[in-house]
């Protein structure tokens, strides 16, 4: 960590992995129990309880560049909706299981494009997270994207479906390329990488899935954007309301 | 007849039947009902604890709800493999817990309203389920017996998990406690009732007993429960909900009240708090996931057309 | 109040007559904006905000009776699961439109035989609140009864579902009409009606409408209950989480 | 023409037209659509604020938002009602709603992520509704003046209760001023653009004022919405999202910097943070209501046929 412009930087960014991996992570949980069949609750949920593990990496980490004493717990059950960083395509609700893939891949995609890189991160904490972590990104990457071309390449109806939910997702994408100024610097310190290559790479990867899947990419028109910086849909709100009810309800406890 | 009569010797010497063995039909059907029940309750068991993942109280319990439910799912799995190398299908006995022809453990028809409740099916319900399955590893049938090995395994994880959860609820603040105690007053009579009806009201137990299908009685894995578990209620500082409860020094173990069936018998019925909320939350699981499944033929059957062009 | 036997009986039985209100208010909010036309949407909001008023007078007593300085928002927000003392019923989810008719009738049909005779309660404040509330309840019950005859004797479709929710449903009446001893003294006392007179006349009451409707009595089976001792369903938790998230995660603000 | 002439008259007169009076095409038209544009922004207008009625954080609140959601439900019903007498029914115009066919006002894109939200929206949505609104008291159609007389009366009084809302909030917790200082930033441009395009940039503007459903142009309208809002910004302590912003001693106004139309086009474009969901939740309300619509139909031929049977 060369400066104290970069540790509050790397904050910013550890933040929002680490809440875009809670968030979806939370999401894709709602499905156990409920999937299609049962090797996907197992799957599914094998996918969530990965995305938790990185979320508690990651939010530990960046507790420890805040400085202020924050825990994994503390960030991920005592902060509103304006102070979580996720990506807003992670918030997106379930709505079916076309839907999900959908979601799950366009992220997979990102995730691991983005882990690949980090593992070479100058900063060797982030590094070494990203070393575990994109182990298991392979693995969700190669099963959303299986099940993506399932689905377009399968019926008539469950091509609509994710063709559908291309056309809806597709514009939560455009956050994940956003880098703010303090961004850039880690960027050209080593840290993090550059966002036009790693979309690159993440769209090369998205097209030939796609592609496979006989989905057309959807054009880049104009893309959602707000999570990073604290600005949400209505869906997080309720998740947060669930999710952290118990520590609010019982703010004295340890569990 | 003869084949009856070696497929008994071999039961008797602990040989393990395996799928190709010949078997009596009544063994078979026994069998393929035990286990594809005990497959159901896995899968339906996923649901009252699921209920809690979105909202455990620490990352750290999340994940291990998480890899637990999920372990569930696994033994579903195993356990449908295991029917089907009697020779039935998973789809078919999906069909017959979806038309409510196939039961699944009563257990599962309670709901988990409070954070407490993971402690107390873990602790309780996998408790007594162990009770239940250690003696199922020694099964003459051996799919179910090496199955029952995995499972008993993971589920003595589980259980311990249980335990060290209800022991943070009960060594925690006054409300944690309370909690913890709420919920030992509601799963201590359901887990009892989970061992079945008594000895004398229990119907096939000589039959399957014979079979080396089961080993010990109702009765008597429902003491050694009884008996495992009221030290770790002492343990947690928690009280059993029995006023009856006694140990007798004379014979070592504890000395509990009597059951009262009814609310089980209703439960039977489908009548529990919880019964067709599970019933319709795997229906609508199976039913919302058709379109997937279908598509995932469709694409199966493409792939295999294209392959034997390319090969042709 | 003649004792403070009577005192603590009646903290019981007026918590949780309003936390049945409040329950089964939230139950209808929810409706908001998403009824089948519009003169149902502002009718279901209307008749929420009706049951929530009933809800914030009987809490506000409620905390009286008790003495510690709870006041009724105390009571709403600060109470997890196994402190709420409301029926079943209540909490049942919507599901659709004629779920929650046959919900809604079932209960209205039971506060309003129950509010009537509150009137002539001997404790003066329980027999003010049930005067201002046995006049919307009149108009509730002639709603929820209007339809249900609607929905009964309308298209098979819609006689088939809400023949479906009354046989779900019936099950938990019972408790509107459990009192436990220290309510039996409350009856002694005057305070409270004899609940066996009420079945008789909420029983009287449903069954000529559900006659209208073309709709069978179902037979009084088994009953579910636990509510009254907060012994509640799932599905209670997800509702008081959405509902107490503000005063949970903001515990120092008013508002 | 004559009537065309007569018609003018009676406007420039500032007499009502009544839905029995000739009326040229072009008036009845823009009124049907500027009418249920308005009847269709207050129905999608209670789902942002809906959002919030199972989270308010007293009952106080709660109840105050139940009424206030169900009063734009109730100008809701009076504007259709209004634009009935035009000619065009009600079910006509929710299906050119849910078609996508009819606007609302882009305002309701917009989600409402914190309870602060709830305040922001009475304050200043509402609040710039009533800028807008309350020249229609005296617009020329008499239907739709007498329905928004009523509707600005109770808008007054949302918007007065959405300022007391915030006031709760910035003399709050700072955690609190923060949530309402993180709304106004949010809602604070979209209120302006309510006002719609400026005069430049506007059309129908000037047949719109000949006829009297305009009185005043947009620009005119923003500016009086702002002099209105900045001092009660200061008088809560919250700051205007707008560097530019200062007032000017001489005209007596405040002066604010330019618009930024192109988020504004977007969302009429369809590519709001809301837009979809809007439409959708409005959809599947229709849709899952089909069923009771239909039974509420059959049965009133059920009763009729009978009332028949009876009487005859």
């Amino acid at each position: 960590m060369s400066t104290d412009l970069h540790r509050e930087a790397l904050f910013g960014f550890t933040l929002r992995l680490g809440d875009t991996s809670l968030v979806l992570g939370h999401r894709l949980s709602e499905w156990c129990g409920h999937a299609p069949e049962l090797e996907e609750d197992i799957a599914l949920t094998n996918v969530a309880l990965d995305l938790v593990g990185h979320a508690r990496m990651l939010l530990t980490y960046a507790g420890e560049l805040e400085g202020k004493g924050r825990d994994e717990d503390r960030l991920a059950y005592r902060r509103d909706v304006f102070d979580y960083r996720n990506h807003l395509l992670a918030e997106q609700p379930n709505r079916d299981f076309g839907h999900t893939i959908v979601r799950q891949f366009l992220h997979d995609a990102w995730a691991l494009e983005l882990y690949e890189r980090l593992c070479a991160s100058t900063d060797a904490t982030l590094a070494g997270i990203a070393a575990k972590a994109v182990k298991e990104v392979r693995y969700h990457v190669r099963h959303s994207g299986d099940w993506l071309v399932r689905l377009g390449d399968g019926t008539d109806a469950s091509h609509a479906k994710v063709a559908d939910a291309l056309g809806r997702l597709w514009p939560y994408t455009g956050e994940m390329f956003e880098r703010d100024e303090a961004e850039q610097a880690l960027v050209a310190a080593g840290i993090v990488p550059d966002p036009a290559e790693l979309k690159a790479a993440w769209a090369a990867r998205v097209e030939a899935v796609l592609e496979e899947a006989t989905l057309e990419r959807p054009a880049d028109g104009w893309m959602q954007k707000g999570g990073r910086r604290g600005e949400h849909s209505e869906h997080l709100g309720y998740l947060l309301a669930e999710m952290q009810f118990l520590p609010r309800a019982y703010p004295d406890a340890t569990w | 007849g003869r084949l009856q009569q070696g497929f008994q010797d071999r039961v008797d010497a602990e040989e393990k039947i395996e799928p190709r063995d010949w078997m009596p039909d009544g063994y078979r059907r026994t069998l393929v009902r035990q286990i594809s029940q005990h497959a159901h309750s896995e899968i339906v068991g996923m649901l009252p604890e699921g209920n809690w993942i979105t909202r455990a109280p620490t990352l750290r319990r999340k994940v291990a709800l998480l890899a637990k439910v999920q372990d569930e799912g696994g033994h579903g799995l195993y356990l449908y493999s295991a029917a089907e190398t009697l020779g039935v299908s998973r789809d078919e006995l999906i069909g017959q817990l979806l038309s409510g022809k196939a039961k699944y453990s009563s257990i599962f028809n309670y709901p988990t309203p409070t954070w407490a409740d993971i402690g107390a099916i873990g602790w309780l319900v996998d408790g007594a389920a162990i009770m239940n399955q250690v003696p199922l590893c020694r099964c003459s049938y051996g799919p179910y017996a090496r199955a029952m090995v995995r499972i008993c395994r993971e589920e003595s994880f589980h259980q311990r998990q249980g335990y060290e959860l209800m022991l943070a609820l009960a060594q925690g603040t006054p409300e944690q406690k309370r909690m913890a105690q709420d919920a030992l007053n509601r799963w201590w009579w359901p887990s009892l009732m989970m061992f079945g009806p008594s000895d004398e009201q229990s119907a096939h137990s000589s039959q399957n007993m014979a079979w080396k299908i089961k080993r010990f009685s109702n009765d008597e894995l429902r003491q050694r429960f009884v008996d495992a578990t009221v030290p770790q209620a002492e343990f947690l500082g928690l009280s059993i909900p029995d006023p009856d409860l006694r140990f007798n020094a004379d014979t070592g173990h504890y000395e509990f009240g009597a059951i009262d069936w009814t609310e089980f018998n209703e439960i039977l019925k489908g009548n529990g708090p919880c019964n067709r909320e599970r019933i319709e939350a795997r229906r609508k699981a199976w039913d919302d996931g058709a379109w997937v499944r279908e598509a995932a033929v469709a694409h199966a059957a493409k792939r295999k057309q294209r392959a034997l062009k390319k090969a042709g």
